[in-house]
């Protein structure tokens, strides 16, 4: 018995000892798959219809990243994470990457040993309100009772903001935005805050979605990104440069369906760079060259993934807004590949 | 002498037996008992019939969508419709024969347990408590054999329920009986350790154990070391639910008389030996009950993953709730939900009972 | 006796009977187990029942202080009818001691505290009144330096000792015996019949359920035979074993004497 | 051992691994080293990954502010206080939950349990089907089950069940007036004092009087009378010297008096429901596991069925009770966790939910956190085993 036991103890210790800390890009490519952490169902964002697929603008960075890498979007494995486990999840190495509604703070870029690669998404702290309440501001909206979720900046933007104007209020908080929104339809609470885009997300879910605004105001500054881990700077570069990457096909005006036509006949620069036909080099990354092809091919230039999800053609029908083309008047802005 | 003729025996008097004794005797036996007996009986009819007409009489039962409720009842379509979802999770259809087939499988290698005639009892009651969750894995997660590869993380439903207690209920068992023999060893840093590892984990909320389990553990191991989530979901049940067996066992063995111990040294057997030959099988055989017990609270305790994210039955009913297609009909799944659990669990009990009888009996004897 | 409702049998004969049972019928649901029993215990008494088991010679005994109820008939201890009336109940169970099989003693109790426990509730005499009782009667039952033991501490035969002296602290009138040496050891089953002696030689009345013939021929002054569910046959214990007069008293008589 | 006659040379012979002694020996430091390797590579890993990911570590952050609003706290909070003190309004309300847990599990617990062995037919069926209905169903979703059943049903706040414009209920919780003491309320506290210590030393002379002349004295029911009369009468006679604070609705919902929110209520109405069938069970094994014989040789004595209740059955029944009844209060304890699934702001939620979401320190809170349930557990099953030796019945 002690013989066995003693055997086994040092297998298991030569096991573990033998994985050795390598790169998350060599993890990745070593289980063929990168591991994505999105959220448990936020439609538009990240969620799964009820075959298990996963789709949403969030979704689509994990496709994006996986496209870089393996040259198929397809090659993805999702987490769903509620908010409360996403840092942990992402600390340990649970998953590769963060693209989870995470908002940027100087917090949880500077003390979790984390990352933020970019802003997927400019987003704005809103409030869901029934329309029989008949407010039309939050500044109305003293003493009542908010439905949030556990373990977001929602809850301390909340919290500034009803400081800041002296006014008091109830938080009832939960794990998942499916409570959220259940609770804020049986009346448990008076509005249900969150960022905005989820409101409309969210909205879509009640019964009566016309029974519900959302209020004009928006409360805090919510940009939204995939997050990695610290100290692999590799790797972040990764994930920065696949949204880069999308953005910067939008600007260029390759799309998933002209893709082919550009990478055969472009004469511009830029376009061949992103494609990855001359001048940089996919492999100052660890990856192929023609990352930036696969990217928008499989998964599309960053307007289409936009309006595929959450833009007007969706069933959230979110307008650009903030998140137009810099060159359009919004804040989409990405360095050049050169 | 005489010879003694048996006085034919009366019947009692009328009052003590048939309907009336038995109502006297059991419902009016005194006033203060009729009271409670009314009472007893308004509190049924104040409940039952209304709970009959709503879940019954007037409730829907097909349809495809919401409108087919409209009978002002239970709306069971809600159920139907969704119905392979909470059996099979995320599976995909196609493959719902391999679930199938594993049901299948244990329960013919079940029925030869409840043959009176059938020997090798204990023999098929390990094949199924380790051998069979092999099998059932491979047909579950193919890869194999042509099968096709389906990813842990789309087991759900009931499925996975009974997937994670049967696994529980597998690791727990070896496990709890190694603690509770550490437990009475006669070394005294084993002895130390084995309490010290019970103690913790009785200690500690299963929800702790588990949101360790699904996001922390990696953390504690070297970067890069790959492991199943559904798989760490099942390691933090194991050594959860472990500790308790452990202390059922080890009532057991301080039941078995010191003579047994005695006698199996006598015979000249290695511990070892002694243990898994003489005192085991009669401390085991004695807390089947309490194992019954451990293995309902564990196969209760599943629902907890839902909170770190596995879709188990509960989890898929609380995902369907949140469907806008079927806003409303909370009552009727949780309900559903709590009908499921509650066959296994009381079937668990009962089998339990009626062996902890027959156990009994054969101790009279 | 305060009682002067109807529930004397005689006043006007005041060394009447101290039980009597008349017509007295029991079922247990369709199973009748006391056919018509009709039974006199005269003070002073001392009666031993036999039977074999299953013969309702325990269900009698346990009728007369109300441990079973018994449906039709009349059952008088102590001039006192046995009624649903509380009152009555609780004035016969003062009356009548009991040892039982399994002794039941409180095993919470010390042996001392078991037999004070009755006195102290029941009669409500100061603690260290019914200490001093209850240690006059442990020292009868030759026991007094267990007093402060609990009853887990004990012999089978001390135990039952002990349960004697709990009955003899309520200065009962009467004492019931149910089979109260088939529970112990050989070895100890005279301890217990010496004590039982030595109370029958102080006057206690007593009913006792036993298959210790021995006792009785020496005790007894009246033999009962019980089976299925009727006295069968009664008389002084010489008669009773030399000289049966139903052939079912014979044939158990030659069964429990042959070995 | 053959060779036991002739030790001396017996060691030299046998040769060491096969002593037992050794064996033991060798076996356990095997173990240790084992346990120590295992140790050492964890907290090498979880360090070396900890560092490399640039993970803040340490408990400084306890003294950070937490910038978060939290829905229920037993002391004053607000967004200014530190994660510090989240632990405590956290841990505060996990402790209220199970006080009160325990307190309503044990009555329906008791009730249940006794009902079950009623001899009224009726009765104890429907005992048996409580018992058997929740104690198989989980209690998460007994949990959900019952907070959607108290929500639901209830009116906004602006349409609120009223008794006496005092107590309000909806689906914002239960407002109750609440009491605020004026001055001069100290009297009615001190006659409550005076009476709790004459109630104590009546009852002790009751005992007493009866050890020395046997009479009986009903302290317990003077003594209750006692504690609820003269706070009573001081309170009516100094001039109701306390004010209430009624709850007044305002422009979304009650504000002042007591509040009672629907997740404590559904929380703690689980919990109770679910933890008192098993209480009932372990009342029903104890009350069952004292024999007939010792209900009968008590009735023999001429005791009646409220004394034998008392002297005989109870004290025997608990010691088969309380260890069972102290491990269901430990799991209900640690299954008011579950408040997490519907938002009740306890440990879990509160301090290994939001906190260490905010400060990302899962290292340092889950371990705070487990190591609050692993002291309330030590310390009860401490308790537990002090208890089972004083009161195990002494055999031989």
């Amino acid at each position: 018995m002690k013989n066995t036991l003693a055997i086994g103890l040092g297998v298991a210790l030569a096991l573990s000892g033998t994985v050795n800390a390598g790169t998350t890009l060599d993890g990745v490519k070593g289980k063929g798959f990168v591991q994505c952490g999105v959220s448990t169902g936020i439609p538009g964002f990240s969620s799964a219809d009820d075959k298990g697929k996963f789709t949403g603008i969030d979704v689509d960075m994990c496709r994006a990243v996986a496209a870089a890498i393996f040259g198929d979007a397809e090659k993805v494995k999702y987490s769903p994470l509620t908010a409360k486990e996403r840092f942990t999840a992402l600390q340990s190495g649970e998953v590769d990457m963060l693209p989870r509604n995470t908002t940027w703070t100087y917090t949880r870029d500077s003390s979790l040993g984390l990352n933020f690669t970019g802003v997927n998404y400019y987003d704005g702290q809103g409030f869901l309100v029934t329309k029989k309440l008949g407010v039309k501001s939050a500044l109305e909206m003293d003493g009542a009772a908010f439905c949030i979720q556990a373990g977001t900046t929602t809850e301390l933007n909340l919290a500034d903001y009803f400081r800041a104007n002296k006014m008091s209020y109830t938080p009832i908080t939960f794990d998942t935005s499916d409570q959220t929104i259940k609770a804020f339809e049986a009346g448990r609470c008076d509005a249900l805050t969150s960022d905005q885009s989820q409101l409309y997300a969210l909205r879509i879910k009640l019964s009566d979605p016309n029974s519900a605004m959302v209020l004009p105001e928006v409360i805090s500054k919510e940009p939204l990104g995939p997050v990695v881990r610290q100290g692999d700077d590799e790797w972040f570069n990764i994930v920065k440069w696949s949204l880069f990457a999308m953005v910067n096909a939008e600007e260029l005006g390759v799309t998933s369906a002209n893709v082919d036509e550009m990478k055969a006949s472009s004469t511009d620069p830029n376009v061949r760079r992103l494609l990855g036909i001359e001048g940089v080099k996919g492999e100052w990354m660890g990856i192929p060259d023609d990352w930036g092809y696969n990217i928008v091919k499989q998964v599309g230039n960053y307007g289409e993934a936009f309006e595929r999800n959450v833009g007007m053609g969706s069933a959230l029908g979110i307008s650009r807004g903030l998140n137009a083309l810099w060159s359009k008047g919004g804040l989409q802005y990405a360095p050049p590949i050169r | 002498m005489t010879t003694h003729t048996p006085h034919p025996d009366l019947p009692p008097p009328s009052t003590s037996v048939g309907v009336i004794g038995w109502l006297r005797a059991n419902l009016f036996s005194s006033w203060a008992n009729s009271l409670l007996t009314l009472a007893a009986a308004y509190l049924l009819y104040l409940t039952i019939p209304p709970l009959i007409d709503w879940s019954l009489i007037k409730a829907d039962w097909v349809g495809e969508t919401r409108d087919a409720c409209d009978s002002g009842g239970a709306c069971w379509v809600f159920v139907s419709v969704r119905l392979n979802q909470f059996m099979y999770g995320l599976y995909p259809e196609s493959e719902y024969w391999r679930i199938n087939l594993a049901a299948v499988l244990l329960v013919l290698l079940m029925i030869p347990l409840f043959i009176k005639r059938f020997r090798a009892k204990l023999w098929l009651g390990l094949f199924i408590l380790f051998g069979y969750p092999v099998i059932a894995f491979y047909l579950f997660s193919g890869g194999v054999f042509g099968l096709e590869y389906v990813e842990t993380s789309r087991w759900g439903g009931l499925t996975l329920t009974l997937v994670l207690s049967s696994v529980g209920m597998a690791a727990s068992l070896p496990l709890g009986i190694l603690l509770a023999l550490g437990r009475r060893s006669t070394m005294p840093i084993v002895k130390a350790l084995s309490v010290v590892f019970i103690e913790f984990w009785r200690g500690v909320p299963l929800i702790t154990v588990l949101f360790m389990s699904s996001v922390m553990l990696p953390l504690f191991l070297p970067e890069g070391t790959h492991f199943d989530k559904l798989l760490r979901a099942m390691i933090g049940i194991a050594l959860f639910q472990s500790a308790y067996m452990a202390e059922v066992v080890r009532g057991g063995l301080q039941a078995i008389p010191k003579g047994q111990y005695e006698a199996a040294q006598a015979l000249g057997l290695s511990y070892w030996k002694s243990m898994s030959l003489i005192i085991l099988p009669q401390a085991l055989k004695l807390v089947i009950p309490g194992i019954v017990n451990t293995f309902i609270a564990l196969f209760k305790d599943t629902t907890l993953v839902l909170i770190i994210g596995l879709f188990d039955m509960l989890a898929m009913i609380q995902a369907a709730l949140a469907d806008p297609n079927w806003l409303g009909y909370a009552i009727e799944g949780l309900l559903f939900a709590a009908f499921v659990y509650w066959i296994f669990c009381f079937g668990m009990s009962r089998y339990s009972l009626a062996l902890e009888r027959k156990l009994n009996t054969g101790h009279a004897r | 006796m305060t009682d002067s409702s109807n529930s004397r049998s005689d006043p006007a004969a005041p060394a009447g009977p101290m039980v009597e049972m008349r017509h007295v019928h029991k079922w247990y649901g369709q199973f009748h187990v006391l056919k018509d029993i009709n039974l006199n215990v005269d003070k002073g008494e001392r009666i031993v029942i036999c039977g074999p088991s299953g013969s309702g010679k325990s269900t009698m005994i346990r009728c007369i202080n109300r441990l079973e109820e018994h449906q039709d008939g009349q059952i008088i201890v102590d001039g006192t009818e046995l009624t649903d009336d509380v009152k009555h109940i609780d004035q016969i169970r003062r009356e009548v001691g009991m040892v039982f099989q399994h002794f039941n003693l409180f095993p919470h109790l010390t042996v001392l505290e078991n037999c004070c426990l009755a006195p102290i509730w029941v009669r409500k005499e100061p603690r260290r009144n019914a200490e001093q009782a209850a240690m006059k009667y442990l020292e009868k039952v030759k026991i007094p330096e267990q007093a402060k033991k609990y009853p887990g501490q004990l012999s089978g035969g001390q135990q039952q000792r002990v349960a004697i002296a709990r009955s003899l602290c309520m200065n009962p009138s009467i004492m019931l015996f149910d089979e109260p040496t088939s529970a112990l050891d050989p070895e100890m089953i005279k301890e217990v019949l010496d004590t039982m002696i030595e109370l029958a030689e102080s006057g206690m009345t007593m009913l006792c359920v036993t298959h210790e013939m021995g006792f009785a021929k020496t005790v007894a002054n009246r033999v009962i035979f019980m089976d299925g569910g009727e006295i069968i046959e009664q008389n002084e214990p010489e008669e009773f074993f030399n000289n049966p007069q139903s052939d079912r008293t014979k044939l158990f008589l030659s069964q429990i004497l042959a070995h | 051992m053959a060779a036991e006659h002739t030790p001396q040379s017996s060691t030299s012979k046998v040769p060491l691994w096969r002593l037992p002694a050794f064996r033991a020996i060798l076996f356990q430091v095997l173990l240790v080293l084992g346990i120590l390797a295992f140790g050492n590579f964890l907290l090498s890993n979880t360090l070396q990954n900890m560092e490399q990911r640039g993970i803040t570590t340490g408990f400084g952050f306890l003294d950070n502010a937490a910038g978060f609003g939290i829905l229920q706290s037993l002391i004053p909070f607000d967004e200014t206080d530190s994660y510090g003190r989240t632990f405590i309004v956290g841990l505060l309300n996990t402790l209220l939950v199970a006080a009160l847990g325990i307190l309503f599990a044990t009555f329906l617990g008791f009730f249940i349990g006794v009902a079950r062995l009623s001899k009224n037919w009726l009765v104890a069926r429907l005992a048996t089907v409580y018992i058997e209905t929740f104690r198989n169903i989980p209690l998460l979703l007994q949990i959900m089950f019952w907070y959607f059943a108290v929500l639901r049903p209830l009116p906004r706040p602006r349409q609120s069940l009223s008794v006496g414009d005092s107590i309000f209920l909806n689906n914002r919780g239960l407002f109750i007036p609440r009491p605020v003491a004026e001055d001069g309320f100290g009297l009615v506290l001190a006659a409550l004092l005076l009476a709790v210590i004459g109630s104590i030393l009546l009852v002790r002379w009751a005992h007493r009087r009866q050890e020395a002349t046997g009479q009986q004295f009903p302290g317990g029911l003077v003594s209750l009378a006692a504690i609820i009369g003269l706070p009573l009468a001081t309170y009516w006679l100094s001039g109701s010297p306390l004010h209430w604070d009624y709850p007044v609705l305002g422009g979304f919902n009650f504000s002042g008096g007591l509040e009672v929110i629907p997740e404590l209520a559904a929380l703690v109405l689980a919990l109770s429901i679910y933890t008192a069938a098993f209480i009932a069970e372990a009342v029903r094994s104890g009350i069952q596991a004292v024999s007939h014989g010792q209900t009968e040789a008590a009735y023999a004595l001429g005791l009646r069925p409220r004394l034998t209740l008392k002297l005989v059955i109870i004290p025997q029944a608990m010691r088969v009770i309380i260890p069972q009844l102290t491990s269901q209060y430990l799991n209900l304890t640690k299954n008011s966790s579950l408040a997490t699934a519907i938002g009740y702001p306890d440990l879990v939620n509160v301090f290994a939910g939001t906190t260490l979401n905010q400060t990302g320190q899962a290292v340092e809170v889950i371990a705070m956190t487990m190591g609050v349930y692993l002291f309330i557990s030590l310390v009860i099953s401490t308790f537990m085993n002090w208890y089972n030796k004083r009161k195990q019945l002494i055999e031989r």
